[in-house]
């Protein structure tokens, strides 16, 4: 598909032609947090910090959910869903990694029966413009687990900063027809020479690609690294919440008398009771289960079942950690030489 | 676009059993008309009950397809939402989504003794079976009840002993874990019954439910008497939300209890981490 | 007293009226203040009706969650009454509710919500005019200040 | 410095006087340490004691004491929950040795902000600061900017219980007032104050960090798991967030030693310290007392006096 290229003093002005069109959700700093909102306001957009605090999950799976309302009367109830997306969305500035999450998520959720209709629907009404990250964080490994920074999926536009102006290439119709606004010119040859040459010299300050799912076949199960993160571990939810693939749920009830709303919110397998029986039995009982769930779902189970690591490389739980837990370091020892022979 | 998932269709209790001091089993009738029609399920899928202002819980399905126009499940008080069903008198709305997760592969046991094993509110999800081939005798060959609890009182499903005792061909073979004065059957625990009672793994099959700790214990006496991990199916328990494989809560290895289960063959148990 | 039993009463607040009234909850002491209002009842004491009555088996059973879970649900003021210091009929259950309330009352204050919302007083149960007095000094208190708009509101 | 913590801790082990040292061991970057539970020589040897070690150890002692006595490595600080857990019977005193490091302050991360972290190859202190080492050269950062907010007030001392001293304590000059920050806020009118709290609240997803962070949050059940109770659902609009953080801010009432763990481990930035500290500054002011000083004190809400502050005084 075509490349253009736009100046960065067009962007607002395009933004301000789409809000027509689309809900613009983009990032905004503040007091001290990036995260992705919606902005009425072009100019407060910040696409500084990479990657953002919380990606852009929270746009498809939101933390808090209404699921439906319900109306108490005698012995009888009434139900009502909430509706659905009113506007479509577009969502500028997503990094490669919190995109392609979205193909893990969407594996789980709309790729298989029955389709998780909520989450559908807002994947159906949102474009999503990503940004190549020119300058990754210490935490970021997107290189080691997908190849995506430099082939993206799951976005419509892919733009590349080139200091006074973006490289931007449509992946989609929906993207070719973003790209049709008056504010882009068509690129030169030199552009996307430029383009690749950013491209890779970036990448080369990032880590080489691993085979964890095929490494994930010899994981331990009782290796003696899940006891020792056990007793360093809180079990806080800070990395799970900050996962652009984690997507566990909890359902709850919010009863205010004979009214009330069903909804669902973010859990985590990190926290004591998320499998906790009625009747008091917990398969995974301490955080030694708990913190082998975490890696063994996102690096052995999800290429078993989906055929896709469970993991982008963001480094949002490796930023977030109160303890300095990090997943790169953890996937390192697991899979290190001298285990798999011993 | 399908319909929303996690939204239930309501329905009426019709029916309400007391079963044990701490059971009772509900009988509930769509209140769609349409939906009721087309409504059908297979033994061993279960069901996610919404006491509306409490929250949702999972149930076996415990009434047999055979049978139609309502469904069943039996709920021991243990926590909020079976508290507040407990509260619950005919009439009462309820929610119900189903039916989910897979059955007893009941084709594969066409032709074979089936051996049914269930403890105390574990023969829940194996009545559905146990009715459906009873609707369908002329398919299985001998059928065989074991069924074991703490004191008669704790036995659900009595008003059915009659039924199912009396139907051609099939035993009913009855336990408690104590002597209880009037009581003329057999007084042991359920492994030790079983090994007792020599099922013949020659073209048979095994359907256990119950305590774990029962299970745990059966299992090894019904490996002794010959049955192959093939021949033995049992319904898994564990914390669900969703039912329908997204919220991660019943993940072991790499499934979902609540779409690739619950029933699972033990060979297939074998395969899973232990986390169950 | 099972704190699910307090939150139920907490929380079956009736919709607004068209008339907006100061929605006020009282937490009182079973053996002090509840008897003093049953006396101002008993005495034909006029107050104000806005006051709905939770009885607690001591002030001290009085937990900060409570008045909290009141403002949440969007009580728009909120009274703690016990028996005066030294005559608790439990000893010395309203000494250590003192130090709890006194303490929250200034976190509610630091969290921005109006300390005229919310009262504690020693209201004993021969005190029947003085609950009255309470309850209608209180609610014009609340009345004053308008709807509470929620504590983060 | 390190090599006398690792002789000591190695020594303490090897005499079987303890089973494990928690400590800390340099993290997967240079301005990262994580938490260490040494139990052999061996393990002893990967302790570090630098400008990154922020972590309150204290935080492992309920749960690391039932394998039996430890010791634990903590700052003027961190010592106070050590006082706070041994004042609630959460651990005895012959189960726990104190190893009370020096202190000149320890690293805010904020005050890297302008420095290509992927860079970074080592963080030391400097007597007036820290000393970030790059690929690039070396920056030096004042103490001002360098420590985490709670450095800049404190004027500890060595704790009553420390066990073992490693050298003296430097001698800090707090060049912040720690009510600063609780006046400024308090600037604010009641309206502006539930603004703050519902614009900072908006951010919370409940993970739970402050509360595992937090070395007072040792209950076995937390109120906001209880299901059955249902005191707040984990809904995540700021009214429930309110509510959530409300009633562990009360709960903490004259137990929070102001460690700031809380506020370090919030992904989202939550000033959750500032109610701590208001907290600490409102018990001190009606009961005279200072959380973490006294291991044999009375729980501030769990004691009175008669002379306590009254809301209604009798005539």
């Amino acid at each position: 598909m075509e490349s253009k290229v736009i100046s960065k003093q067009d962007i607002a002005p395009w933004l301000k032609g789409l809000a027509e069109k689309y809900d613009v959700i983009a990032p905004v700093t503040e007091d001290g947090v990036t995260r992705f909102k919606p902005v009425d306001d072009p100019s407060a957009i910040d696409l500084g910090p990479t990657p953002a605090k919380s990606g852009i999950r929270e746009h498809f799976t939101p933390e808090t959910e209404t699921l439906f309302d319900y109306k108490l009367e005698g012995l009888s109830a009434e139900v009502t869903p909430p509706e659905g997306i009113k506007k479509d969305r577009l969502i500028f500035g997503a990094r490669a990694c919190d995109a392609a999450a979205l193909r893990y998520v969407d594996a789980v959720y709309s790729n298989v029966e029955p389709v998780d209709t909520p989450y559908f629907d807002r994947r159906e009404h949102t474009a999503i413009v990503g940004l190549f990250c020119n300058k990754p964080s210490w935490t970021c490994f997107c290189t080691e687990v997908g190849d995506f920074m430099m082939n993206p999926i799951n976005m419509d536009v892919y733009l590349t900063d080139l200091g006074e102006k973006y490289y931007a290439e449509a992946l989609t119709p929906k993207g070719e027809e973003l790209l049709g606004s008056s504010q882009f010119q068509p690129a030169t040859g030199a552009d996307k020479q430029a383009v690749e040459a950013h491209r890779e010299s970036v990448q080369a300050k990032l880590p080489k690609p691993v085979d964890h799912a095929k490494a994930s076949e010899s994981y331990d199960w009782d290796d003696p690294i899940w006891q020792k993160l056990a007793e360093v571990c809180l079990g806080c939810g800070a990395c799970s919440f900050l996962c652009p693939t984690c997507h566990c749920f909890d359902i709850m009830e919010c009863a205010k008398g004979k009214k009330g709303s069903r909804f669902r919110c973010w859990d985590t397998c990190q926290f004591d009771k998320f499998t906790l029986m009625g009747h008091g039995h917990n398969p995974r009982p301490s955080r030694v289960e708990r913190t082998r769930q975490r890696v063994f779902h996102k690096f052995k189970y999800s290429p078993e079942r989906y055929g896709m690591l469970g993991c982008v490389g963001c480094g949002r739980c490796v930023a977030v950690c109160p303890v300095n837990i990090d997943i790169r370091k953890v996937i390192q020892e697991i899979e290190s030489e001298d285990k798999v022979s011993a | 676009m399908c319909e929303n998932p996690y939204v239930p269709k309501l329905a009426t209790i019709e029916k309400v059993i007391e079963e044990t001091w701490d059971t009772k089993t509900f009988r509930a009738v769509f209140d769609d008309e349409e939906y009721r029609e087309a409504f059908t399920y297979e033994p061993g899928q279960f069901q996610i009950v919404s006491a509306f202002g409490v929250g949702e819980a999972t149930f076996c399905l415990t009434s047999t397809p055979t049978r139609k126009g309502f469904v069943e499940f039996s709920v021991k008080k243990v926590a909020s939402v079976t508290s507040a069903l407990h509260e619950m008198s005919e009439g009462t709305t309820v929610g119900i989504r189903a039916p989910l997760g897979n059955w007893f592969p009941y084709e594969k046991m066409k032709g074979k003794d089936l051996w049914f094993v269930g403890g105390g509110i574990g023969m829940a999800p194996l009545r559905s079976l146990l009715n459906f081939c009873l609707d369908n005798r002329q398919d299985y060959g001998k059928i065989n009840i074991i069924y074991g609890a703490r004191t008669t009182g704790d036995f659900s499903f009595k008003y059915e002993f009659d039924e199912w005792a009396k139907s051609p061909n099939t035993e009913l073979f009855l336990t408690i874990d104590k002597a209880e004065e009037g009581w003329d059957k057999n007084v042991g625990f359920v492994p030790a019954y079983v090994t007792d009672l020599k099922p013949s793994p020659e073209n048979a099959v095994a359907i256990t439910c119950g305590p774990p700790i029962m299970i745990k214990f059966t299992l090894p006496n019904l490996k002794e008497l010959g049955f192959a991990d093939e021949q033995i199916y049992t319904t898994l328990e564990m914390k669900m939300k969703c039912g329908i494989g997204k919220c991660g809560r019943c993940n072991i290895g790499q499934y979902y209890v609540c779409t690739d289960g619950p029933v699972f063959s033990y060979a297939q148990l074998k395969d899973l981490p232990p986390e169950y | 007293m099972s704190d699910t039993a307090v939150t139920e009463q907490v929380e079956t607040k009736e919709t607004k009226p068209k008339e907006w009234e100061p929605k006020i909850i009282g937490f009182l002491c079973n053996w002090c203040t509840y008897a003093g209002a049953d006396l101002a009842g008993s005495s034909r004491l006029k107050y104000p009706p806005n006051m709905r009555v939770v009885k607690v088996p001591c002030s001290g059973r009085v937990d900060p969650q409570f008045v909290m879970k009141a403002f949440e649900r969007g009580f728009d003021g909120v009274l703690v009454s016990g028996c005066h210091p030294g005559d608790c009929h439990y000893a010395k259950g309203n000494y250590y509710a003192r130090r709890r309330i006194m303490l929250f009352q200034r976190m509610l204050q630091f969290m921005g919500i109006e300390p005229e919302r919310f009262h504690f007083d020693w209201i004993s149960a021969a005190e029947g005019q003085k609950f009255a007095e309470v309850v209608e000094q209180f609610t014009e208190q609340v009345r004053k200040l308008g709807p509470f708009k929620g504590v983060t509101g | 410095m390190e090599k006398e913590l690792r002789d000591k801790a190695r020594e303490l082990l090897e005499s079987g006087q303890v089973g494990t040292v928690i400590g800390y061991e340099a993290g997967s970057a240079p301005f990262k340490c994580a938490p260490l539970y040494a139990r052999t020589p061996e393990e002893a040897e990967r302790l570090v004691w630098n400008p990154t070690c922020v972590n309150n150890l204290a935080v492992y002692l309920p749960q690391a004491v039932k394998q039996g006595p430890v010791a634990v490595v903590v700052k003027p600080c961190d010592a106070k929950s050590v006082v706070e857990l041994l004042k609630e019977n959460q651990v005895e005193r012959d189960d726990v040795k104190t190893i009370v490091v020096p202190c000149p302050g320890v690293l805010n991360l904020d005050a890297l902000a302008d420095v290509d972290l992927s860079d970074v190859r080592s963080v030391e202190w400097t007597d007036d600061g820290i000393k970030v080492t790059t690929g690039s050269g070396e920056v030096s950062i004042p103490k001002e900017k360098a420590f985490l907010p709670k450095c800049l007030s404190c004027a500890l001392g060595d704790p009553e219980i420390a066990d073992i001293k490693l050298g003296e304590q430097p001698v800090r000059t707090p060049v912040v007032d720690s009510k600063m920050s609780v006046e400024e806020y308090e600037k604010l009118s009641p309206l502006e104050r539930r603004e703050f709290w519902a614009k900072h609240f908006a951010k919370c997803i409940r993970c739970y960090a402050c509360r595992q962070a937090c070395p007072g949050c040792y209950c076995k059940e937390c109120f906001a798991d209880k299901l059955g109770q249902m005191w707040v659902t984990r809904s995540t609009d700021p009214t429930t967030n309110w509510f959530f953080h409300m009633t562990r801010a009360m709960h903490l009432a004259g137990r929070c030693i102001g460690c700031g763990e809380c506020e370090r481990a919030c992904p989202m930035g939550i000033p959750l310290s500032l109610l701590g500290k208001k907290l600490e500054m409102e018990v001190e002011d009606m009961f005279e007392t200072r959380p973490g000083e006294d291991a044999e004190a009375l729980p501030v809400l769990g004691s009175w006096k008669a002379e306590d502050p009254d809301p209604c005084p009798e005539e």
